[in-house]
């Protein structure tokens, strides 16, 4: 008998992309380099990206260690921001944030939401709201640059 | 296999009855029992500290120290009985060895400001294991950033024991102190601090000693250790937050300088000139934690009306249950395995991470650590990013364990 | 003269019924009703506080941050809860701009340390009033006795009143930091706070203040006031002991060093490096007072419960009956008579020692405070070595000055 | 109706000493200068004393504010130790710190006790020892030359 909360939070498709993280590894041509470091475990994680032209995400990869949690998230991040532009990576984000942590999350389109929707468990499990969203959080570094991400 | 420890237990130290003293042991979480194993990072109150502090605060409280009025003198006179409370636990020799702190993390703080700080050079080195909690490593840190000390660090073996020798082997000419922690808080390992401090001494150097952990499950006599300072905390003894003493020898606080300054700690102060009082009120600055000191001595006094040794004895039974069953499943890996380790018990999962682990076992009620825990150049030397920690108190059952295990299975189910 | 504010009081605030939720307040001292008018040293607690902390302790508790466990969870939940209610409490931005540290001395020691420490050179100059308590004093002569640093001081008139003018006028191209009392917990007297920051910002002078007295009787917004530092003290506002809390504007914050280190400030710990945490978890390193927390913030709901008005004319009611006794006894002379003071009252007696004349009004039930007070520069200031003192809170009632004064006169017969 | 313990505490001769304190000012030929500070209350007093052959104190002043305990205490002890050895005011001062924590305070002398015993009412005010005590560590500290004393 499992709880019904943690049937949402493990769902075959977090474990997939957990066992099997898409885009995993270092990408060589990467022009935004970010590092994330989730102080309350101790998980990293480096994301690499290629912008191209028209601020248009060409590739992205992403290496590190983590909990299910952390490494499915970065591994379906990979998968939907590739190809789009910062901007709208950003917007994609801002949905993203509110949806693990059960706000408004009408701003992500009906495609991608159908996606992430298997992330809104982690809405049940407010401590691990942090390991959802730190890759999130160090793409977002990475583009401007700036300092190492941590996930809030 | 259990069946005669359970009689030794029975006949000396009933976990069922201590734990009847601890309200929040029978409340459940998520609609199961709450299996409790989170004591390394803090244990639960009896209703004996919570008491005694309660009717402190309803019918003794005041500032202590400056008032002449009956309840300052009844504050004053709790708030130094805790002192000597403190003092008869760690059976140090006088009362002025004991200053009162917010913790363990200010205790040391103090001592590497306080003590260290004016007498250390660029080039000086204290000497630390990898096994130190945060609190024990970030105030040698701040030397290090603001005065070029040197952390000398002594690793642990595979099993996580330290070895006396290799401690000994660290000291040089160019030491000023060594800063062990008595238990540590991830392996359990218990150091030995007999011939750690005897070594250090030959050589005139100073040894502070972490208690955070060791003080809860070991007995402690500062004399016999000939330690110089002690850290104990209040939270982990089964006290108050808000509260932790230091021990440190006479001649040493009497050498040091203040570490706050403000009210209780002066002997005067005028516009371009301020004096201090003696120990431990010199270290002792502003209005000290009173009702958790009421607390704190509660705590001792609760703990010390059990056979320490049948405790212990409780604990060490409930880890090796704990431990056999662990060995049993060839996808965990115990870290700290030292014979005589205190009953703490980390471990690591294949294909499970410790905060998913962490999460399965708590919607069964079951409340572990995941993490680093505090101790980050540890799990560096076991090139671990995390481990599940479950820490064991004298209120925990052999039950308890059988739940924690059962659990483990289910989340390798879930995950694995 | 009385029935008129009594009219008033009982439409808005009944001291009364307050008295109820203070469970030491019916308890008698030598077969007297208590009168306890020791408030300025500490206030009393609610039952609404010691029943938040004991539900809390025996329903929730855990080490906060760091756990995945519903306790933790749940711990965590309370002490950032509390973290808000303080925010809200002085009307700060950001909640990262709170920092809990274990009372008012160790707030105004952690900016003298992390923020001006590092900024201070041989000749700098501090700014201070000479009413400062000595835990807004201590922590800058360290900065004298360790860097050079002089301390201004700006005196008081003899009302005891602090012109804003003469604190600007002492801000010169030397001044670093400018910090001042709230209120003075002799003098009761209230400081120009807006006047003064803002002059000291047209320096760019940073002004601390210290809000330990001025928190409990004054409403306080430090947006409003644009003050860089303000700090608060958990019991001398209903709350428990071991706990106060830091205001600092975030850019400023952020740029200061840690004070204490250890467990939960870092970011990462290696070897040979450490990184720390954002505020405000760079300054909480280890376990901080996670009970305390909660009851700090049931302290702070409890007397915002009131009309906080309301609650400081019940209290200036006090002052001005106790005020005009006093100034009918020809042997008594009030130290602090500055107009829209608080409900502080110091005053010497002829030929009665603070010390004798506490000591019989004891055992009349009734607890003043005789000394320095820790303000021993303004006990220079005006000439005396010691005063008494009787300071109200919100359960005084007008009975209770009555009570103080015919003891006075029993005092003034055994030793007049 | 006067409370019990105060009656005893400030018994009319103690009143007397503190208002008409003996032996109160500068000795101008003092040997030895002392001085005390109660950190409790701010009282300070200094102790003179003229210490002769066979190191007998010729002569021994006081001066200082304090509470009516600390100088009716002052002026009882220059009374009594004056024209003894230090020998003999060090005994009386160990009897006299045991008679006012109301401990056995049998060392002193029956002569003695019957000018002593009126400050063993002290004994019910535990917060007031440090008051009656200070003058007799300040002399002790002048006669040992050394550092400021404090009441303990
Ligand atoms: C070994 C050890 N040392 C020091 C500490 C710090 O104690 P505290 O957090 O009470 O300051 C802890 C616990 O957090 C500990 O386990
Ligand atoms: C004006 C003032 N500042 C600072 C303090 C120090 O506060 P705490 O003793 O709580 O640290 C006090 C009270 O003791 C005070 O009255």
């Amino acid at each position: 008998m499992m709880d019904e909360s943690l049937r949402e939070l493990y769902q075959e498709v977090i474990l997939d992309h957990s066992r099997h993280p898409r885009h995993f590894g270092v990408l060589a041509d990467a022009n935004h380099v970010g590092e994330g470091h989730n102080p309350l475990c101790g998980d990293r994680v480096k994301v690499y990206l290629h912008v191209g032209a028209g601020d248009k995400i060409d590739d992205i990869s992403f290496e590190g260690k983590g909990c299910a949690i952390s490494q499915a998230s970065a591994s379906m991040m990979t998968d939907l921001v590739k190809g789009r532009s910062i901007a709208e990576a950003e917007k994609l984000m801002g949905g993203f944030l509110h949806l693990v942590k059960g706000e408004d999350a009408s701003a992500i389109g009906a495609d991608d939401r159908e996606h992430l929707d298997v992330m809104a468990g982690v809405q049940a499990f407010p401590m691990r709201v942090k390991c959802a969203t730190l890759a999130w959080h160090t793409m977002k570094s990475a583009l401007e640059g700036g300092n190492p991400a941590k996930s809030e | 296999m259990t069946a005669q420890p359970k009689t030794i237990q029975a006949a000396t130290f009933d976990p069922v009855l201590a734990r009847a003293d601890f309200p929040i042991l029978s409340r459940e979480v998520y609609g199961k029992p709450l299996v409790y194993l989170d004591n390394a990072a803090s244990a639960q109150k009896p209703r004996q500290v919570l008491d005694a502090m309660e009717r402190f605060a309803t019918g003794e409280y005041a500032n202590v120290h400056r008032g002449v009025h009956y309840l300052s003198a009844a504050a004053t006179g709790r708030y130094e009985a805790a002192r000597e409370t403190v003092r008869k636990f760690l059976n140090a020799k006088h009362e002025d060895e004991i200053v009162f702190t917010k913790g363990g993390t200010e205790a040391i703080n103090l001592v590497a400001s306080s003590y260290l700080g004016p007498r250390i050079e660029a080039g000086d080195e204290i000497v630390l294991s990898v096994m130190e909690h945060h609190s024990n490593i970030v105030p040698w840190h701040f030397l290090r950033e603001r005065h070029g000390a040197v952390l000398k660090w002594i690793d642990v073996a595979d099993d996580g024991s330290l070895d006396a020798e290799a401690v000994a082997a660290a000291i040089g000419p160019k030491t000023k102190m060594v800063a062990l922690t008595h238990m540590s808080n991830v392996l359990g390992t218990v150091t030995p601090l007999h011939e750690i401090i005897a070594n250090a001494h030959t050589s005139g150097i100073p040894v502070l000693v972490d208690g955070c952990q060791g003080a809860v499950h070991e007995l402690v006599d500062v004399q016999d250790l000939n330690v110089d300072f002690y850290v104990i905390t209040g939270h982990k003894l089964y006290g108050p937050t808000g509260i932790g003493a230091l021990y440190g020898k006479r001649v040493l606080l009497k050498g040091m300088r203040p570490y706050n300054g403000g009210g209780e700690m002066i002997r005067e102060v005028t516009r371009d000139l301020v004096t201090y009082a003696d120990p431990p009120m010199r270290f002792e600055a502003g209005t000290p934690p009173i009702i958790e000191s009421v607390g704190l001595a509660a705590a001792i006094d609760y703990l010390s009306s059990f056979d320490r040794e049948a405790v212990a004895a409780h604990e060490h039974r409930l880890l090796a249950r704990a431990t056999a069953a662990l060995e049993d499943l060839n996808w965990v890996k115990i870290v700290g395995t030292t014979p005589g380790k205190g009953a703490i018990l980390s471990f690591e999962t294949e294909g499970m991470h410790a905060h998913d682990l962490a999460t399965i076992l708590d919607r069964e009620g079951v409340a572990v650590r995941a993490g680093h825990h505090c101790a980050q150049p540890l799990m560096e030397r076991f090139g671990v990013a995390s481990t599940t920690r479950a820490s064991f108190a004298l209120y925990n059952t052999l039950d308890e364990v059988d739940v924690l295990i059962a659990a483990l299975h289910k989340a390798r189910k879930i995950l694995g």
